[in-house]
């Protein structure tokens, strides 16, 4: 019985917080301590996955949050006549992946890596909440830096940055392999050039 | 030729666009033959501008950055080649794995889960903590050492905005219907004697457009024209 | 199985919404029809109330909605409050000395003693209630000016201004010279105001 009141509190404060919660807070809010909260995190957790309900909680950086089972997206989105978020463009996911691994990076660091001008996409991923300001620079001009957020993780499916998938060192085969679809195009481009 | 210019168009810039030719080539990332990248690099840019294709600055940048590396490497002594190209290497191995983990997260990446917005309960902030005065006079010569490190602004700077003065249009129109009542014809020259302050200038040539267009004065000649009341300055309709 | 799954849909479709959703709204969205839609929304909102979980379903004029489960409002209360926990950080220190040293003080001036930008930081001694709004500056734009709160006296526990340490003249000989000039400059700017 006791247990199960903790549990609904639990719930009660991921559903009412909306954002991610830390674990701290929840066992000081509780009065328990950090490691019975972090078991009863993981048991609520379990138990809304094999449910298969409408609700899941995900872990993001030592915290908790509520959200909506991603089998269930399409009905959301009608209910709630949310448009469809349009799939990150090639630009948005080179930039989130130069933000996500250097962190926190300046505006003029990304574009260093990626060779064009960047600031359209930085300010489109800050409006879709996926990169956010973390402070400035103490250089002359004093750029703001920036990192991700843990919606990012979210979207990502991930708890924490550890948890980014690590690129694989020097497979020459696969870049090839990836290289070459884009020979086609070339070939048709040079074409016409002449 | 439309779907070549859709697929031009998917170059994300110079390093993609260099990428795609050294592994069209295979040629070697580390040490790149520049001659050969040099031609088929200019090839792909006027084909994108001959589709009339926004070529942005980048591709033009980098079209001049090679060309003096190609450039360069003709010189006997090359050591200053060598290290432009060891630099693009970098950059272009750099960029490659920036592409690799774009890829990957691409792959993750989904937008179908939704959180919710917080529920409305309004959390009492207050702050319940203690310090003593002594911490706070300490922030306080903290504060006031880093902010050294950035001059403040001379003062005169700060006074200027102080004691900046707007003066508004409608004081100078009436200024100049005041002057025109004394003497319905003037020079035009003679309505800014004796004014010094910028705005104040600025604020009696507006005024006097403004009456010009309510019809209210006239200004007839070329060199100091003349300036005449109108129907006695009347506002037009009144 | 079907049922479990719209049961799902459901759930993630009152759960994003935060505010009630008709029924019209969720029978539309799920293909189904209207009195099959009440019936199941009857059943979840009975699970729920039964499970005394953190969360309930109620029924409103407008449709249906997600609420927290007020059995549990004291710890959802003690987990979203529990900020005020957190001591000042360093930043938050150093601008509510300037502030006090100096006030009332617009934004401006702290940024400029302090060489970064304060507009977070001030928000946030606003709402912990350490600093409060005191008119405005008679300048171009009307900054806001601040100052001290008398819970920030019981927070140093002092009784008033005059007991904070002062700054010794011989110690900072600089340091003067720097503070001097700023500070005329603000009583010049009070001085235009009035």
């Amino acid at each position: 019985m006791e247990i199960k009141k903790l549990q609904g509190a639990i719930e009660a404060i991921l559903f009412a917080s909306g954002e991610a919660v830390s674990l701290d807070r929840i066992a000081e809010a509780l009065e328990i301590d950090r490691s019975t909260a972090g078991k009863m995190l993981e048991n609520l957790a379990d138990r809304y996955r094999t449910e298969h309900g409408g609700i899941r909680i995900v872990r993001l950086e030592g915290g908790y949050q509520m959200c909506t089972n991603p089998e269930h997206a399409a009905a959301v989105r009608a209910a709630l006549e949310i448009r469809r978020n349009m799939p990150l463009t090639q630009a948005a996911l080179e930039v989130l992946a130069v933000v996500a691994y250097n962190q926190p990076v300046s505006k003029a660091f990304v574009e260093q890596v990626r060779g064009v001008d960047c600031s359209a996409v930085i300010s489109g991923l800050v409006s879709k909440g996926l990169v956010e300001e973390r402070g400035r620079l103490e250089l002359p001009g004093r750029p703001l830096l920036y990192g991700t957020t843990t919606d990012f993780l979210r979207c990502l499916g991930i708890s924490s940055l550890a948890e980014l998938p690590q690129p694989q060192k020097e497979q020459h085969q696969e870049e090839t392999d990836a290289e070459g679809s884009r020979e086609e195009v070339l070939q048709q481009g040079e074409g016409t050039a002449e | 030729m439309d779907k070549i210019c859709y697929k031009l168009e998917t170059f994300e810039g110079p390093l993609d666009l260099l990428l795609t030719l050294i592994a069209k080539n295979k040629l070697d990332i580390f040490d790149i033959q520049i001659t050969e990248l040099v031609n088929q690099y200019l090839e792909q840019v006027q084909a994108m501008q001959e589709q009339e294709m926004d070529v942005s600055s980048e591709f033009l940048e980098m079209a001049a950055r090679l060309i003096y590396i190609k450039t360069v490497s003709l010189l006997p002594k090359h050591e200053e080649a060598e290290q432009l190209k060891r630099e693009l290497s970098g950059q272009l191995i750099e960029y490659r794995d920036c592409k690799r983990v774009a890829a990957m997260l691409g792959e993750r990446f989904s937008f179908d889960s939704y959180p919710r917005e917080p529920e409305k309960i309004e959390p009492d902030r207050r702050y319940r903590g203690h310090h003593t005065p002594q911490e706070l006079y300490a922030a306080y010569l903290s504060a006031a050492g880093r902010g050294k490190r950035f001059l403040p602004p001379p003062q005169e700077a700060f006074t200027a905005i102080v004691s900046h003065r707007i003066v508004s249009v409608s004081s100078r129109i009436i200024f100049v219907l005041r002057r025109l009542r004394q003497r319905s014809v003037q020079s035009y020259t003679a309505l800014f004697d004796g004014i010094l302050d910028h705005s104040e200038r600025v604020a009696t040539f507006l005024a006097i457009l403004e009456l010009i267009k309510g019809k209210r004065v006239h200004l007839n000649g070329e060199q100091n024209p003349e300036i005449k009341l109108i129907n006695g300055g009347v506002r037009h309709g009144d």
